[in-house]
C-alpha cells in the first residue's frame, strides 16, 4: 500500500529542498523553485527513478474555452508538472513549479528521465514552454506548420465556434413556469 | 556511439573489414503511417543499412484527437463518453481513473457492489485488450492462425461486457459514484436500474474456463513453437533502469523483471479482496512480454472467478444529483491498465467540467522508448518489437 | 490444315496448351484449398456464397476481379523489367512440368538429366521475383527481391544435394527413371515383394531437407521472408496490380504444385502405387501425392511464424548444407557396401 | 524456465493444435443468412416517443456531439376543465438525430426526464450516403417497436 500522502510529501520536500508541499485528495504535491527544477529532478531520481508523466497547466483569469477558474486571485503563469514514482514502494509523487507568461521557459528534463523527451515536446507545442537544452524541441503531434498553442486558454476551440450551441434554439418559456434556460452552461461554468 | 559503430563492434573482424569495402550510402526507410504493422498511424522515419536500422524517428499524432482540450468544454459526464475511446481496446478500463479521481475530488463514498461490478469488468477488458495482443503478435511474426483462435473466446468476454453496458468496445457505463444508475427519473419500465443481466454471473464464469482454455491453445501454438523463441527471446531487451526513465509501465515493465503492479499498490478498486500474482518475466525481451501477458489473462481470470463468488448485493449509485460541480481541487489517480500505467490529473475550478484534464496514458510512455530501443536492430526485429509493445495508437495520441 | 495438326509444332502447341490448362486448373484448386483449409484451421468457414454451395468459384471470381483491376506501373518503374517479371515467375514455373511423368506414358518428355532441368527451371522464378523487386522502384518491393535472391542462394544447394541422394540410389537422372526404379521391389518377404519409395528406403532425411528447401523456394511460410507481409507489406508484389499480380499468384500456387510433383517423383514413388496399374492410375496416383505434400505445406503456413532472414541463413548454412553432406556420404556408402 | 524438451515438440503442438480445429466445428455465424441476436441492453439506435417528448432541450444540450436537432412550437390548448385558463403546450416539429456524428454514449437517453428516448439494439440501418444517416423524427419514431422489454436481473 502506497505511504502516508502527507508523510511523503513532508519527505519529498526534506529531499528537494522545499518547504511547500501539500496531500490534498491524496495526491502528494511539492512545489519548488523555477530555478531548481532540474535539480529536483537529478536529487530525487535516485529515490524515485520511475517517471510518469510531464505537462503543464496555463493558469488564466481569461478564458477562450470553458470555465474560468472559480477562485479569482488565480496568478496568471504556467505551472509545470512532472509525476515520478518509486516502482518498488508504489509511491508517487506530483513536483510542480510556476513560470512567468511573458518568459515561459525551463530547463528540460531529457538528460535526468529520456521519458522526458516526447513529455516536453507535447508540452511545448500545446503550451508554448520553451524547455531549454531539449535535443529536438519539434512538433510532436501537430503538422510542423501548425501555429499557437492550443491547450493555452486563450486558443479558442474551433469546432465550438462553426456550429451554433443546440440549446441556444429553444422553445419560448412556459408561462406562470420556468422554462428550460437557454443559457449555455459550457459557457456560464 | 552511432548504431553503426556500436553494430560493428560487435561483428568479428573480417566482417568489420568487408562492411566497410562495401560501404553503400544509407536509405531512408519509411514504415507508415499507412503499413500492416503500424496498428494504425505510427509512422516511423528509419535510416537504413541494408535491414539494420541505425536511427529511427517515431512519428505519431496521425491520430490526434485533442481530448485534453475538448476536456476543457465538456462535463464531467460526457468526459466519461470521451475517456472509454482512449485506449478502445480497453475502453471499460479506461474509464476507471478518472470516475475515481473524480469522486475522490467529490468525497463520494461508491457502493461495495458498483466497486465489484467495475473491477469485473475492469479485468474483462484486460483479458480483451491482452487476447488482442496474444492474438495480433504471432500475426507480426507471420503467423495468422492464432489471431482467430484468441478472437473466438474474446468475442466471449465482449459479449458479456455488452450484456452489461450495452457497448462492446465503448461500454460508457461509469457514472459519478457508481455504475449506471437509473436512466431518467420517468417511471416506464423500459429504462430500469442496470445491474448486471440475469445468467452473467453464471455466464461468465463458463467464459473464463474458456479463456483459460484459449490460454493454454496459445502455449502450444505460440509460446512452445520453436521459431516463435528463435525469433522473440533475446529480442527487444529493455532493461530496468531504461523503462523506469522512459516510464514504461504494465506488461512491459513486469515483462523486464519489475513487480510492479498499480492493482497491488494502489486502492482505486478493491482488488486487495483477491488473491492474484503478479506476472513477470526475467529479460524483458519480447518473449517475456509475451508470456506476462499470457499469465496476466489467466490471472485476470482467477480475479473475476472470485469477485464472482463474493460479489455483494446492494446500491449500484451514491446519492449525486444530476447536474453537478465538482469541487476545487487537484488529483492524480492512476490504474493498472491493461497497457501500463493510466491516470488522470485533474484540476477542479469548481465548474461542471474540470479547468484542465492531463491524460497519461501508457502507450505513449511505452512508445517512447522507440527510439533508443530500434537502435541497431533489424528491420524484422523491429516489428516484432514493436508488436511487443502492444501500444494503441488512440492511447499514444490522445 | 491437316498438315499443321500432323506436325510438330501442332502437338507441341497442343501439348503446351492442355498442359496450361491443367497446371493453372490445378493451382485454381490449390488457391480453394488454401482457403478453404486456413479457414477451418480458424474456426472460420472461409469462401461460402461463391458458386452457390461452399463457395467453389471463389478463386475463379478473384481471377475475374484480378483481370478487371487497372494494371498500375509505377512511373519510376524499369517498365520492361517490371512488366515482364510475372511472366517470367509464371514461365518459370510452368516449364518445370516438361520433365514431370504423370504416368509412364503421360510426360512431355522424359529427359535424361529431368531432375537437373527441373532444378534449373525450377530457379527460373527467382529471377522474376528479383526482378519484380528491382525493378518496382519500391525499397520494400527492393528488399523483398533481395531477400528472395538471398533465399534461392541459400536453399538451393540444399535442394540439389538432397536429390543427390536418390540419384545414387536410382542410378539415373532421368525422372521417369527415378520413379521406376521405386516400382521396383525394394526386397521380398517370402512369396511378397515389397515396394517402397525412396522416402523409406532411407533418404528420410534427404526427403526432410528437400522439403524444407523446396517451403523456402516456394517462399512459403515459415520462409515466406520475400513477401512477409507485415515487414515489407507485400515485398516484391507490392506494386503489382491487376493481371501481373494474378499472374504471381497463380505462379506461387503453380510453383507448389511443379515442386510437389517433383518431390513426389523423387521420393514418394511418383505415379506408382503398389497393387495399381500406372498407366491408369498413374495421374491420380501422382495427384494424391501431390495433394498430401500441398496439405502439408498449408497446414505448416497457418501454423507457424516466420524466420528471420538470417536465421534462415544460418539455418542453410549450419544444418541443412552439412546434413545434406552427410547424407549423400551415408547414401553412397550403403549403395557400394550393398 | 521452461524445462528443455525434445526439439520440434513445440511445432508438432502446434501443427495438431491446428488439425485438430481443422475437424471441429466453426464459430462462424453466417451472417445475412442467420443473425446473432445482440442482448437486449445492446446500444443499438435510439427510438424516440414524440408524444412523451416536452421539447425541453435536455438531449440536445448534453449531448457531446451536438448530433440532436430539435425544433418545436408552443401551441395553445383548449383548457382541461371548463372556465379554466387555456393550457400551453409544446410541440415537437423536428427531432433529428445526426447518426454519422452520434457516439453512441448514451446521454440524451439518460437525461431525458420525459421517457421518450430508448435505446433499441437494431443495427441495421448503414446507408450509402452519410446524409441518409440522420434519422428524422418519424425514422426515429419507427424504431419505438424494436425497443426490447426490460431484462431480468442478476441481483
Amino acid at each position: 500500500m502506497t505511504a502516508n500522502p502527507s508523510e511523503l510529501a513532508e519527505r519529498v520536500a526534506g529531499v528537494v529542498g522545499s518547504d511547500r508541499f501539500s496531500s490534498d485528495n491524496g495526491t502528494a504535491k511539492v512545489r519548488v523553485d523555477s530555478d531548481h527544477w532540474l535539480e529536483a529532478h537529478q536529487t530525487l531520481g535516485a529515490e524515485m527513478p520511475y517517471f510518469s508523466w510531464l505537462s503543464a497547466i496555463d493558469w488564466a483569469t481569461e478564458v477562450a474555452v470553458g470555465d474560468p477558474p472559480e477562485s479569482e486571485d488565480v496568478e496568471s503563469r504556467y505551472e509545470i508538472l512532472s509525476c515520478l514514482g518509486n516502482v518498488e514502494t508504489g509511491e508517487l509523487v506530483v513536483l510542480s513549479t510556476d513560470i512567468a507568461k511573458d518568459d515561459p521557459s525551463i530547463a528540460s528534463l531529457t538528460d535526468v528521465f529520456g521519458g522526458a523527451n516526447w513529455h516536453e515536446r507535447e508540452a511545448a507545442e500545446m503550451m508554448g514552454i520553451d524547455f531549454v537544452g531539449h535535443p529536438n524541441l519539434t512538433h510532436l503531434y501537430l503538422p510542423d506548420a501548425f501555429e499557437g498553442h492550443p491547450l493555452r486558454k486563450t486558443f479558442p476551440l474551433l469546432s465550438r465556434d462553426v456550429k451554433p450551441w443546440p440549446g441556444t434554439v429553444d422553445v419560448e418559456p412556459m408561462p406562470d413556469e420556468e422554462g428550460p434556460s437557454t443559457e449555455n452552461p459550457e459557457d456560464a461554468g | 556511439m552511432t548504431a553503426v559503430d556500436r553494430h560493428r563492434l560487435s561483428m568479428h573482424h573480417s566482417e568489420v573489414q568487408v562492411s566497410v569495402e562495401l560501404q553503400t550510402p544509407d536509405m531512408t526507410l519509411n514504415l507508415g503511417p499507412q503499413h500492416p504493422s503500424t496498428h494504425g498511424v505510427l509512422r516511423l522515419i528509419a535510416r537504413v543499412d541494408g535491414e539494420v536500422i541505425e536511427e529511427v524517428e517515431p512519428v505519431i499524432g496521425y491520430m490526434h484527437r485533442g481530448y485534453e482540450k475538448i476536456a476543457e468544454v465538456r462535463t464531467y459526464p460526457q468526459i466519461t463518453a470521451l475517456v472509454n475511446r482512449i485506449d478502445w481496446v480497453s475502453g471499460f478500463a479506461n474509464e476507471i481513473p478518472f470516475m475515481v479521481a473524480t469522486e475522490r475530488l467529490m468525497g463520494l463514498d461508491v457502493p461495495e457492489r458498483a466497486q465489484y461490478i467495475r473491477l469485473i469488468l475492469t479485468e474483462m477488458a484486460r483479458i480483451s485488450s491482452h487476447l488482442v495482443f496474444l492474438s495480433s503478435f504471432p500475426l507480426e511474426l507471420g503467423a495468422a492462425t492464432p489471431l482467430m483462435h484468441a478472437l473466438r473466446e474474446r468475442e466471449r468476454v465482449l459479449d458479456l461486457i455488452e450484456g452489461v453496458t450495452g457497448g462492446r468496445f465503448h461500454p460508457n457505463f461509469n457514472r459519478v459514484g457508481g455504475v449506471k444508475p437509473a436512466a431518467g427519473a420517468g417511471s416506464t419500465q423500459k429504462k430500469v436500474i442496470q445491474d448486471l443481466p440475469i445468467e452473467f454471473l453464471e455466464q461468465s464464469r463458463q467464459a473464463m474456463q474458456y479463456v483459460r482454455d484459449v490460454c493454454d491453445d496459445l502455449k502450444d501454438l505460440v509460446v512452445g513453437n520453436e521459431i516463435f523463441m528463435e525469433r522473440t527471446k533475446g529480442i527487444g531487451i529493455i532493461p530496468v533502469d531504461k523503462a523506469l526513465a522512459f516510464g514504461v509501465s504494465g506488461p512491459n515493465l513486469r515483462a523486464s523483471g519489475v513487480p510492479f503492479d498499480i492493482r497491488k499498490t494502489d486502492d482505486y478498486l478493491p482488488y486487495s479482496n483477491f488473491e492474484f500474482d503478479v506476472a513477470t518475466g526475467e529479460n524483458g525481451d519480447c518473449f517475456d512480454r509475451y508470456t506476462v501477458r499470457l499469465e496476466e489473462v489467466i490471472q485476470a481470470s482467477r480475479i473475476i472467478d472470485q469477485a464472482i463468488d463474493s460479489i455483494p448485493s446492494g446500491e449500484l449509485q451514491a446519492k449525486v444529483p444530476r447536474i453537478f460541480k465538482v469541487p476545487q481541487g487537484e488529483i492524480y489517480v492512476r490504474a493498472e491498465n491493461p497497457k501500463g500505467e493510466m491516470g488522470y490529473y485533474i484540476v477542479s475550478e469548481g465548474g461542471r467540467g474540470p479547468y484542465r484534464l492531463k491524460i497519461r496514458s501508457a502507450s505513449f510512455s511505452n512508445l517512447s522508448v522507440l527510439p533508443w530501443l530500434l537502435q541497431g536492430q533489424l528491420v524484422p526485429d523491429v516489428i516484432a518489437i514493436l508488436g511487443s509493445l502492444d501500444f494503441v495508437l488512440g492511447d499514444v495520441d490522445r | 490444315m491437316s498438315a499443321l495438326f500432323d506436325g510438330f509444332w501442332a502437338l507441341l502447341g497442343l501439348k503446351v496448351l492442355v498442359s496450361l490448362l491443367v497446371i493453372l486448373n490445378v493451382a485454381l484448386v490449390i488457391i480453394f484449398a488454401e482457403l478453404k483449409i486456413s479457414a477451418h484451421m480458424q474456426s472460420r468457414v472461409g469462401p461460402y456464397f461463391a458458386g452457390g454451395r461452399y463457395g467453389w468459384a471463389q478463386p475463379i471470381a478473384d481471377g475475374i476481379k484480378f483481370i478487371q483491376k487497372e494494371d498500375l506501373v509505377p512511373r519510376d518503374a524499369d517498365r520492361p523489367v517490371f512488366k515482364l517479371a510475372p511472366m517470367v515467375v509464371l514461365a518459370g514455373t510452368v516449364a518445370v512440368f516438361v520433365i514431370v511423368p504423370f504416368s509412364p506414358t503421360l510426360v512431355v518428355r522424359n529427359l535424361d538429366l529431368g531432375v537437373f532441368y527441373a532444378l534449373a527451371a525450377g530457379s527460373i522464378a527467382t529471377v522474376g521475383v528479383l526482378m519484380a523487386g528491382w525493378s518496382s522502384a519500391n525499397k520494400y518491393s527492393l528488399m523483398g527481391g533481395l531477400r528472395a535472391a538471398a533465399q534461392l542462394i541459400a536453399y538451393e544447394l540444399p535442394l540439389v544435394l538432397a536429390v543427390v541422394g536418390v540419384v545414387i540410389h536410382a542410378g539415373t537422372l532421368s525422372m521417369s527413371g527415378i520413379v521406376e526404379a521405386q516400382a521396383e521391389p525394394f526386397f521380398h518377404l517370402g512369396e511378397t515383394a515389397i515396394h517402397l519409395p525412396y522416402l523409406f528406403q532411407g533418404q528420410v532425411i534427404g526427403f526432410g531437407i528437400f522439403f524444407i528447401a523446396m517451403l523456402a523456394e516456394l517462399s512459403r511460410t515459415p520462409f515466406d521472408m520475400p513477401i512477409a507481409e507485415s515487414e515489407l507489406v507485400m515485398g516484391y508484389l507490392t506494386e503489382y496490380s491487376g493481371i501481373r499480380f494474378t499472374m504471381f499468384f497463380l505462379g506461387e500456387y503453380a510453383g507448389m504444385f511443379a515442386m510437389s510433383a517433383i518431390a513426389s517423383s523423387l521420393f514418394l514413388g511418383g505415379y506408382y502405387f503398389p497393387g495399381l496399374d500406372s498407366a491408369t492410375f498413374g495421374p491420380i496416383v501422382l495427384m494424391a501425392k501431390v495433394g498430401l505434400l500441398v496439405f502439408v505445406m498449408i497446414w505448416f503456413r497457418w501454423t507457424f511464424p516466420r524466420f528471420r532472414e538470417d536465421q534462415l541463413q544460418s539455418f542453410a548454412w549450419r544444418w541443412m548444407v552439412p546434413l545434406s553432406l552427410v547424407n549423400i556420404a551415408v547414401t553412397a556408402t550403403f549403395k557400394v557396401v550393398f | 524456465m521452461t524445462p528443455r524438451t525434445m526439439p520440434g515438440s513445440g511445432l508438432a503442438k502446434g501443427l495438431w493444435l491446428t488439425l485438430r480445429t481443422l475437424f471441429s466445428k466453426t464459430a462462424t455465424i453466417h451472417y445475412p443468412l442467420e443473425k446473432e441476436v445482440p442482448v437486449a441492453r445492446a446500444r443499438g439506435v435510439i427510438a424516440l416517443d414524440a408524444d412523451a417528448c416536452t421539447v425541453c432541450m435536455l438531449c440536445a444540450r448534453d449531448c457531446p456531439d451536438w448530433c440532436i436537432y430539435i425544433e418545436g412550437h408552443k401551441e395553445m390548448q383548449p383548457p382541461a376543465k371548463e372556465g379554466g385558463r387555456p393550457r400551453s403546450r409544446a410541440t415537437l416539429d423536428r427531432f433529428d438525430i445526426d447518426y454519422a456524428l452520434c457516439m453512441y454514449c448514451g446521454i440524451c437517453v439518460e437525461v431525458c426526464p420525459f421517457d421518450a428516448l430508448f435505446w433499441s439494439p437494431d443495427y441495421e440501418y448503414s446507408e450509402t450516403s452519410i446524409t441518409s444517416l440522420l434519422h428524422d423524427q418519424e425514422r426515429l419514431g419507427a424504431w419505438l417497436e424494436t425497443v426490447p422489454d426490460p431484462p431480468a436481473l442478476e441481483s
